[in-house]
């Protein structure tokens, strides 16, 4: 999705990144913007995980159509984050539950956890990028 | 009567609630951009808004609402307007106040 | 009517630069008369035409020159929050003696007075931000 | 504080104007950049209204010091209103029960009025600029 | 452990809300920019904030909280850091986490 | 240590950046590295030598170009970020066909895996932002 002018790869080495997406799509560009960073960065092949809390968890609301606002649906890239070997996505039970969502409401197949269990992924990751 | 817009999620910001201290019985309240997302049903804040409709007129911006994909969701008898909608309303209305 | 719109966001970033240009579109259509557009805060930056979006979105700011010249409207950006921000028109590069400027086709620079005119003169205010 | 580039004056009109201040200073830019458009609308003798509500409260607060953040201290120049005919300054009493805060805490005269109140006081306006 | 920095104020928005749904004990909390709102005696969230001090470590930014004016009314107990005392929180703790 | 820094609002308008330059000085007077300093989404704004504060404001643009001067840092605005919003330096002007660029001394112009390998390379990636 963007230029890139560096060649990937982390000199061998590989770190635990973790995406914490709390933003509402469209209203915003946090969310495709942070999709953008996760997009590239699966090419310096570190072990990636992605949360989804709060508003965060309608970036993956199926049945998005933008034709009327004319803005672009992102909605089908998060698809393609298995080809890219990010399959780690979790969300988060509370949020869900404050949005009365399950997760067939949702675009990719994901995991339900809580908050504490969310908390513990947490403390277990090298680097955190939160948008 | 005013015409009020929200245009932050209720979920994560408290706009909508200090609209809704001030807001006037027969006023209109317009959810657009992520203030959809108070349009909707089975939400933690679902009963606010649908008693707030008792006493104003509760309106969805549908462009913004079919972007986000929660089209099946909006509460029943909140009015879906497109922007030609959202032009009228705001001639309708005497003046808009903006809740940023 | 007559309206007055203001936009405080920048472009992309937030909708309300998306929803005030849909907005406006639609006023047109419908026959009304815009009297000003007033770009403040971030919003200044809808004025720069140094922008390349990617080609599958829309281009924000050359869809307001557009409509400016379809429809001659006046799209004002404020100049202190243009100044704060590096949205510079000739003018404003000489006398902040600068060396290029940026400023889109259709959009000018000027004060603040704009904006308090805008709601004297329109039936109505709209305002649009963050 | 800003350039201004028009003559001021309404050509004779006199309009009701109501500017709603509900962001916290600093943080963002907002409080400041509104302030300035109070300034500036003074000079077109129109009948100005503030209203102060959630955060935007702290935009009036006593003793602020912004010497180690190395930010400019704005606040002084809410005194400076009254020189410009802007007299009306409401509180929201909600807001300031849920911050704690009493007239006492601001570094200007106000009054404290009720939600209820001011959705009145907002009826009666001719344009509402919120920040 | 990690260290949560909150930069918006908690009375208007709810990312403190969520970072102490997930925050682990023993990690901490610094407030900084508008987030510092939180960390104040007398307002509707202050129990809140006392209550994760049991089991977390809290501190505001000093310049922050200073810029705003409410340097007389921090809870008994939040450690004031300078921008040095920002870097050196970032060092004690293993990683960062910011709630934006 | 060693430090990342990564900034995702523009200047004035979030204190982000103000908060990310104080954290970054004072991160370089106790004698850390600093990595480097990544500017994303709206904080490619921090990138133009075009702003003209009012006077009795700190110039937040030429504060990071002084700095990054003083201890060789390296500052990079993300491209795809800095396209979005016309950010632009002097390849990029020839590369996009535009008639002006805006990049301020100090800053370069590239790609998002910079921020990945900041998140790689680094002790410590702090994000600043809204």
């Amino acid at each position: 999705m963007a230029d890139e002018m560096m060649e990937p790869g982390g000199g061998g080495v590989t770190k635990k990144f973790l995406y914490v997406n709390r933003k509402a799509p469209y209203g915003t560009i946090y969310a495709l913007e942070s999709l953008e960073v996760v997009l590239i960065g699966a090419a310096f092949e570190q072990d990636v995980s992605m949360i989804f809390a709060d508003d965060g968890i309608y970036q993956l609301k199926k049945g998005q159509d933008t034709t009327a606002s004319d803005m672009k649906n992102f909605s089908p890239t998060y698809r393609a984050l298995e080809m890219y070997d990010v399959e780690k996505l979790y969300v988060e039970k509370e949020s869900m539950d404050a949005r009365g969502l399950t997760p067939d409401d949702l675009v990719v197949p994901v995991e339900v956890k809580t908050a504490a269990e969310l908390g513990d992924l947490m403390e277990n990751q090298d680097v955190i990028l939160s948008f | 009567m005013l015409l009020h817009t929200i245009n932050k999620s209720p979920l994560v910001n408290n706009a909508l609630s200090t609209c809704l201290r001030m807001a006037k019985d027969g006023s209109g309240i317009l959810f657009i951009e992520d203030g959809v997302y108070g349009a909707l049903t089975g939400t933690e804040i679902t009963a606010v808004v649908e008693k707030a409709m008792k006493t104003k007129k509760v309106y969805a911006l549908e462009p913004d609402v079919k972007a986000r994909g929660v089209q099946d969701r909006v509460i029943k008898g909140v009015q879906l307007v497109d922007y030609s909608g959202f032009v009228d309303l705001t001639t309708e209305y005497d003046k808009v106040e903006s809740w940023l | 009517m007559k309206f007055g719109i203001c936009i405080n966001e920048g472009p992309y970033t937030h909708q309300a630069s998306d929803t005030a240009y849909q907005f406006t579109k639609a006023a047109l259509e419908k026959g009304h008369e815009i009297f000003r557009v007033f770009f403040y805060h971030d919003g200044v930056n809808n004025g720069t035409r140094l922008t390349t979006p990617p080609q599958d979105e829309r281009h924000i700011v050359n869809r307001w020159t557009e409509l400016a010249e379809k429809h001659s409207l006046d799209l004002v950006v404020c100049v202190a929050a243009a100044q704060r921000r590096g949205i510079v028109d000739a003018d404003e590069q000489k006398r902040q003696g600068k060396d290029a400027n940026n400023l889109a086709p259709g959009f000018r620079i000027s004060g603040l007075g704009q904006l308090i005119e805008a709601g004297i003169q329109s039936d109505r205010l709209v305002v649009f931000g963050d």
